[in-house]
């Protein structure tokens, strides 16, 4: 059993309280961000690789950013860091993922405790349709089986956290598909926050939405940058460069598996890549 | 052993991934499985315990003896059973039904899709759902009651037109109540309802790109559902048609009451007389060991029957291009 | 609220209020002392109508008895397979070969009532007339019944009637469907009575010679029209609808009187003409051979030279089981339920006598004293007992209380052709047999004296609005006036109305209705504003879319 | 189209004056349907085209095939509104049929002991098939056993058992071997109700099967993200937003299981009295009431039938509406309609408010 405690006041300093309320998580992953590494990590659906020995470290409290055509290997990367990846039929994997340096397909390890500590918000929003959006919030204490003592704390940190509070607060009671599109993925965040998870995955959380929404969306991630380990996938160089702080470049040659062509910081992939792919890339000559 | 997992090569064959299932998950396993399966067991106990059961008069009788033989008595010592009389009856009163409600029901599903406003059409729809879920016993009262006397001027009238045709040909003075075709038509008006449904589902299926072309062309209503939608509906019509066959194939109660359940061939479909397979079993309850035994063969054989004629359905349904996302 | 809570909700939202009614019914309904116990019986049609009056009487009196009425054989094998308590039938497990009866349960037979087989039919005469006055010889019934008369201008049914020649159609011999014990006693006299025709008959249709013939449906070509009804209603029903010209079929007497259908008048072996009336069934029976176990070889009955005889009748049985007994081998053991034994001996003892009162009324004739004291020794066969000796002060049966049965009706003079006259051009009309009817009525009036005359005329006041349903003419309204004048002098004021009210519907000049129209007594008011209106909404509902789509769609069509 | 339509009946009533061969309604229906199309045809053609005629005579003949639709529903409807109101009495609900003769008036005695029947039956097969039907469904849908297959296959195939095989296998099963061993065995509400449940197994397992289908799978794997188990899943997530859909499936597999009779006749038996206990004794159901009084003899015994007929048709009809109530979906309403109306030649359409 572990008890994380946070500082409400700290995620969100638009709406200050005079004494920092404590919410408590019972249960839960524990507290704060979480390096999360992929160690030779190989990915097959059905015979096919389409993943093949990606070494890649993410830093915690960084955010990370996969880019890449589309086909490259970087979702399926993605859904291999959270053991989503087995759930697919036919799908088989290799290699390693460190959480804190502690592997998450290590034996006897379960699936659900690594998701629990790996949140992931997906590309097209998927708040629960039967949920309010209360309820939505709090699902992954009930689905994990998390306990909290201050449920109302909870949801209005986590929907502060995901910059939904202001925009939400007098209607918490709606069903969560009433809300906009940008809304219902911020509400997705919040969801995944609710259970302080120590690394967040985002697959093109963005694509759907329109420009204003994704606007919102990167200055949460801006704001949760600290607080979480975040690995975005995206197709959109401007994002990747406006929100991560490291880049890697996934890229699938004709017939081969999906690889890391160059794995650097922000500034010097979208500067001065080593490889000219890459450099092509992120200027927008292919892909 | 993923400690010995080399991290440069690549390696041959992924790695075996075991996700130990929470103690919930393990229950919910059980559980949903055992259900499924106890299903499993209980329809396949139904499915051989009718098989085993049957043999008992079919070994007596002989399967081709049974299949072939119009006469049912067990009076006699040995008994004399066969499934022939009561098969032709059921085929011939499910042929009439269908005969007479797919024309309908194509037509009413075509005003429902394409000629009626969007409120009336909702409505239509509920009416429709609600036709299919009125039970057959009310059908089988209305038609026995009601409708039975009142189709005797149209058997009469058909006789009389159509007596050439040499099932159509009634001799004066005959019953013409409880005939086949009377069971027919009541069936039929049952079975309305499900042909309407599906051949709504696929009309209302139909590519909106292609019909807005056929229009775009100039073509009437008529000739943009004659180009885009019947030929787009064809496989939902027949698969419809024969889920109703099937439906109609077993239908009992309506059957039970119109018909008087002597198994004879009958010449003629407007007179009264003829047996259908289940009509013949509601009929004939409480009988000794044997009988019931061979009406659990008759049972089976209509089960097969309608089986098959099923499974043509969900076939031609799922071939056909509308027909995917129907269900039957 | 969690939404798992609103899904367990939603999911057992039904259920709950069906599973929760269930067990609180199930203790509310469950009696505080074990007897009696519901109990099941089904068989017979043929004793359909009497025990309908008997079960519902019984019910009344607190036994909770159900009968279903299917056939005789149905009833034995569900008997012998322990699926009902009792069965009903009018022949044993022999003859109607059904087997099991010899299986661990056993069984003994309680005889119940007597009664007769009619011979229904739906005739006209050359002028259009309904024929209600058929007289048959028991060899032109056996010689139709086996397809050997196939026109009703045949000699032998003119030599019946006088001379009177029918139209030149065919009979449609109109039979049972199915396995019946109507069929089986029917054929069986058909064997006895033409024997030599019967043999041959029996081989080219392949029926069984040996046993009874309980079903013709193997051989629907034994005479060259026939049709199969599905029970004793449909036959009566079948017969007397429009649809039924032509037709001949037998079925018991009681459905013939509750449909109203015409029945023959059957000559007996003493020359009589006679109608299944309780007298008849009565006379005929005393030459009933019953065995040891009392079932009836019925042979003589069928030549019983009493004038009174109706030859086609027979006891019907109640089937039990029975404590063991030496002197019935088929009795193996008592009811393991007590509650079955209890309720079951209650009621039979109430048949053995009081049940026994209305049954001339309805069609039956009551059971002999020798009889209802068998009954008597049958509930001391079943609780093991010494059995209670029946008399006339502790039974109501009439054959006790010594009232007896008055003599029933002569046959009317032959109408519909003129009489004797032989075959007319149907100049008649309705006029000349009305007079006819009415010479026929003042004669059975001063039959059976006085007694029934005030009946008549007390009845006549009571319900002279009753549209009470006549036979197709006045011609029918004096064939029925009989057995209502016979049974109500039999039974005293008790049975006044039933004998008022055919002279009734003399009165009022019959109608065509050949059913019962519902009681006017009963006709409440109340519902009918509320039917028109409900009626009125829903046609409204109906038919206002489909108008308003109609008309849209044509004028967007336009 | 009037005009035709007065044309038809005119010429039509000409003919069959003349000719006056007396064939009853249904000639004459036909006769003056045919007649109509003719002269709308005609009077059509000639103002605008054999096109447009074509097109608008087989309006006519669309809409008419919906009116028979309709009018089969409400005639059906209305009959036994009419006739079932005749008998119908409140006592109809307080009273079983004790000590009822033919004489007796239709509005006297009545059908409790149907309507508890049927309720307990319904129920008992409810209880009994509901758990394993809805344990099959997410077996079927949730899990990836490869007895998936097998199990949909027999559930398909058992969908098409007619319902009077399923009181048959009962009947042989059960009630003909077993009946004197023990009452339990015997003709009862719980053999009515075995047999009724092999009915509702597969109805509804396929329906929740198909229902949990559209249950869209990135539900299912945002829940598992969050660190869910499978069960978790499927209870708080894919139940409750199938919820709906599911309820719907159920309520009408018990609509349908309600109007069950042929299956009852071999089970059930029937019986004139109260019989609360399904447990013991032969049990009435509302449509084995309906069946056998209809076929008796006597007038009031069928005007009792059709007040169970109406009984039982306002149970159906109200399960029909709750099912309808029930399935009204929130979600779907939101999303625009897939159903396609043609646009171009309506130019009155949208005006209607």
């Amino acid at each position: 059993m572990t008890t994380i405690t946070v500082d409400r006041a700290r995620s969100n300093g638009t709406h200050p309280s005079p004494t920092p309320r404590l919410v408590e998580l019972i249960g839960g992953p524990p507290p704060g961000a979480a390096a999360i590494e992929a160690r030779g990590a190989c990915a097959w659906f059905g015979d096919r690789l389409v993943l093949e020995s990606v070494d890649l470290l993410m830093p915690a409290g960084q955010v990370t950013a996969l880019i890449g055509p589309s086909g490259c290997g970087k979702s399926t990367f993605l859904r291999l860091l959270n053991r989503m990846h087995e759930l697919v039929p036919g799908a088989a994997l290799d290699g390693e993922v460190l959480l804190d340096g502690e592997d998450v397909y290590r034996h006897g390890r379960r699936a659900q405790e690594v998701r629990t500590r790996i949140g992931m918000v997906f590309q097209k929003p998927n708040p629960f349709p039967a949920m309010s959006i209360r309820d939505n919030v709090l699902s992954g204490l009930k689905l994990a089986q998390i306990k909290c003592h201050d449920k109302d704390g909870l949801v209005e940190q986590s929907l502060e956290r995901a910059g939904l509070w202001k925009e939400v607060r007098d209607r918490l009671h709606q069903p969560g598909g009433a809300l906009s599109g940008g809304q219902q993925q911020r509400l997705c965040i919040a969801r995944s926050l609710a259970v302080h998870p120590n690394v967040l995955l985002m697959d093109e959380p963005c694509s759907a939405l329109d420009p204003t929404s994704t606007r919102r969306i990167e200055e949460t991630i801006g704001e949760l940058r600290h607080q979480v380990t975040i690995v975005i996938v995206t197709h959109n160089m401007q994002q990747a460069q406006r929100v991560s702080d490291h880049c890697a470049f996934f890229l699938a040659e004709e017939n081969e598996p999906g690889r890391v062509i160059e794995h650097a910081t922000t500034t010097k992939m979208f500067s001065t890549p080593d490889d000219r792919r890459t450099l092509n890339y992120v200027e927008g000559r292919f892909g | 052993m993923d400690a010995e997992t080399p991290v440069a090569s690549p390696p041959r064959r992924p790695r075996v991934v075991v996700d130990e299932p929470a103690r919930v998950d393990r229950v919910f396993d059980a559980v949903t499985f055992w259900s499924g399966f106890s299903v499993l067991v209980l329809l396949s106990i139904v499915g051989l315990f009718l098989l085993t059961s049957s043999g008992d008069s079919l070994g007596q009788t002989g399967l081709w003896t049974f299949l072939t033989r119009v006469e049912w008595r067990t009076d006699v010592q040995p008994a004399r059973i066969g499934v022939l009389g009561l098969l032709v009856g059921t085929v011939v009163v499910a042929v009439i039904a269908v005969v007479l409600a797919v024309p309908v029901g194509v037509l009413a599903a075509l005003f429902i899709t394409d000629y009626s406003s969007a409120r009336l059409r909702r409505v239509l729809i509920g009416l429709v759902d609600l036709l299919a879920a009125i039970p057959s016993l009310l059908f089988g009262v209305w038609g026995f009651v009601l409708l039975s006397n009142q189709m005797v001027p149209v058997s009469r009238w058909i006789s009389d037109h159509f007596g050439w045709i040499p099932f159509l040909a009634t001799e004066p003075n005959r019953d013409l109540t409880g005939s086949m075709f009377i069971a027919g038509v009541v069936v039929g008006i049952m079975v309305l309802p499900i042909i309407t449904s599906v051949a709504r589902e696929v009309f209302s299926q139909a590519p909106p790109g292609e019909k807005e072309a056929a229009l775009a062309l100039g073509s009437t209503r008529w000739g943009m559902i004659r180009t885009v939608v019947l030929p787009y509906g064809k496989g939902g019509i027949v698969g419809g048609t024969m889920l109703a066959l099937g439906r109609a194939l077993g239908e009992t109660i309506a059957v039970a009451l119109l018909l008087p359940q002597v198994p004879l061939v009958s010449k003629n479909i407007l007179e009264y007389g003829g047996a259908t397979v289940s009509g013949f079993i509601a009929t004939h309850s409480g009988g000794d060991p044997f009988t019931v035994s061979g009406l659990m063969a008759a049972g089976l054989v209509l089960f097969i029957i309608t089986l098959g004629t099923n499974m043509m359905a969900s076939v031609v349904v799922s071939r056909s291009r509308s027909g995917v996302g129907v269900e039957l | 609220m969690s939404a798992r809570h609103r899904l367990a909700r939603a999911v057992a939202s039904l259920t709950a209020l069906l599973v929760i009614a269930a067990p609180a019914l199930v203790a509310a309904a469950t009696p505080a002392s074990a007897a009696p116990a519901r109990i099941n019986g089904s068989g017979s049609s043929y004793v359909g109508l009497a025990m309908q009056l008997w079960v519902s009487e019984g019910q009344v009196q607190g036994l909770p008895v159900n009968y279903l009425s299917t056939s005789s054989p149905q009833g034995l094998q569900q008997f012998a397979s322990s699926t009902v308590d009792f069965a009903g039938t009018e022949a044993e497990f022999s003859a109607l070969g059904v087997a099991g009866g010899e299986g661990e349960r056993g069984y003994q037979y309680v005889p119940d009532v007597a009664g007769a087989v009619a011979v229904m039919y739906n005739v006209k005469d050359k002028a259009g007339n309904k024929v209600d006055t058929l007289r048959l010889s028991r060899r032109t019934i056996a010689r139709i019944f086996m397809g050997d008369i196939a026109k009703w201008s045949d000699d032998a049914i003119t030599a019946d009637n006088g001379g009177l020649q029918l139209p030149d159609q065919p009979i449609t011999v109109v039979y049972r469907a199915g396995q019946s014990g109507t069929t089986g006693l029917f054929y069986d006299f058909v064997q006895k009575t033409a024997p030599e025709i019967f043999g041959p008959w029996a081989a080219r249709n392949q029926l069984p010679t040996g046993a009874r013939i309980i079903t013709l449906d193997g051989a629907p070509g034994f005479a060259p029209n026939t049709r199969a009804y599905n029970g004793s209603d449909q036959i009566a029903q079948g017969i007397a609808g429009s649809n039924g010209l032509w037709s001949i079929g037998y079925d018991e007497f009681g459905y013939a009187k509750t449909y109203k259908v015409s029945s023959a008048w059957v000559q007996n072996q003493a020359g009589q003409w006679v109608k299944p009336y309780a007298a008849n069934i009565t006379a005929a029976l005393t030459k009933a051979r019953l065995a040891q176990d009392l079932s009836q070889d019925l042979t003589d009955v069928y030549t019983n030279p009493d004038p009174l005889t109706y030859p086609i009748s027979a006891y019907s049985y109640i089937v039990t089981q029975c404590a063991p007994d030496p002197a019935r081998p088929t009795c193996k053991g008592k009811y393991t339920n007590p509650g079955v034994a209890e309720t079951l001996t209650k009621w039979l003892r109430y048949i053995a006598c009081e049940g026994q009162v209305n049954m001339a009324k309805i069609g039956y004739a009551p059971l002999p004293t020798n009889l209802s004291q068998e009954v008597a020794n049958a509930i001391g066969r079943m609780n093991g007992v010494a059995p209670e000796q029946l008399n006339a002060q502790n039974c109501a049966n009439p054959r006790f209380t010594g009232g007896g049965i008055d003599p029933p009706p002569t046959a009317p003079p032959i109408r519909g052709g003129g009489g004797g006259t032989g075959s007319g051009g149907g100049t008649g009309g309705t006029k000349k047999p009305t007079g006819a009817a009415a010479g026929t009525s003042g004669a059975v009036g001063s039959a059976s004296g006085t007694a029934s005359a005030t009946g008549a005329g007390a009845a006549t006041a009571a319900e002279g609005s009753t549209p009470e349903a006549g036979t197709g003419g006045e011609l029918a309204a004096t064939d029925e006036t009989l057995p209502g004048d016979g049974s109500g002098t039999a039974e005293g004021a008790g049975s006044v109305a039933g004998a008022g009210t055919p002279a009734a519907a003399r009165s009022a000049g019959g109608s065509a209705v050949w059913r019962d129209p519902e009681p006017v007594a009963y006709d409440r008011p109340g519902p009918a504003p509320l039917t028109g209106a409900a009626v009125v909404v829903l046609v409204a509902l109906m038919v206002g879319p489909t108008a308003f789509g109609a008309i849209r769609s044509r004028r967007t069509a336009r | 189209m009037a005009g035709a339509a007065g044309t038809a009946l005119c010429l039509n009533w000409l003919v069959f004056g003349r000719l006056g061969d007396g064939q009853g309604w249904f000639a004459l229906l036909v006769s003056t349907y045919l007649t109509f199309l003719a002269c709308f045809f005609i009077a059509t053609a000639d103002r605008y085209g054999r096109l447009v005629a074509t097109d608008r005579t087989i309006t006519v003949v669309v809409v008419s095939a919906g009116g028979v639709v309709l009018a089969a529903l409400a005639s059906l409807v209305i009959f036994i509104l009419v006739l079932g109101l005749k008998a119908l009495r409140p006592g109809f609900f307080t009273s079983d049929q004790t000590g009822i003769t033919p004489l007796l008036p239709s509005t006297e005695g009545g059908g409790s002991h149907a309507v508890v029947g049927t309720l307990e039956q319904t129920a008992l097969s409810l209880v009994l098939s509901l758990p394993l039907s809805l344990g099959a469904a997410v077996f079927l849908n949730e899990s990836r056993s490869r007895w998936r297959r097998p199990v949909r296959i027999f559930v398909d195939a058992m969908s098409g058992l007619p319902s009077i095989v399923c009181g048959l296998f009962i009947f042989a099963v059960f009630i003909q071997p077993h009946a004197k061993d023990a009452a339990i065995f015997g003709f009862n509400g719980l053999m009515a109700s075995l047999s009724l449940s092999l009915i509702m197994i597969p109805t509804i397992t396929r329906t929740v099967e198909v229902v949990l289908r559209l249950v869209p799978d990135g539900l299912r794997e945002a829940s598992l993200a969050l660190g869910a188990s499978r069960a978790r899943t499927v209870w708080s997530v894919v139940f409750p937003t199938a919820r709906t859909g599911m309820t719907t499936a159920i309520v009408l597999g018990i609509a349908r299981c309600v109007g069950e009779t042929a299956p009852l006749i071999y089970t059930a038996f029937g019986y004139d009295l109260m019989n609360a206990n399904p447990f013991n004794g032969s049990q009435e159901a509302l449509p084995l009431f309906v069946f056998r009084n209809v076929q008796k003899p006597d007038q009031t015994a069928i005007e009792r039938g059709f007040a169970g007929a109406l009984v039982l048709m306002v149970i159906v009809l109200a399960l029909f509406a709750l099912a309808r109530y029930l399935g009204r979906d929130r979600t779907r309403r939101a999303a625009p309609s897939r159903r396609w109306r043609p646009r171009a030649p309506r130019p009155t359409q949208e005006v209607r408010p």
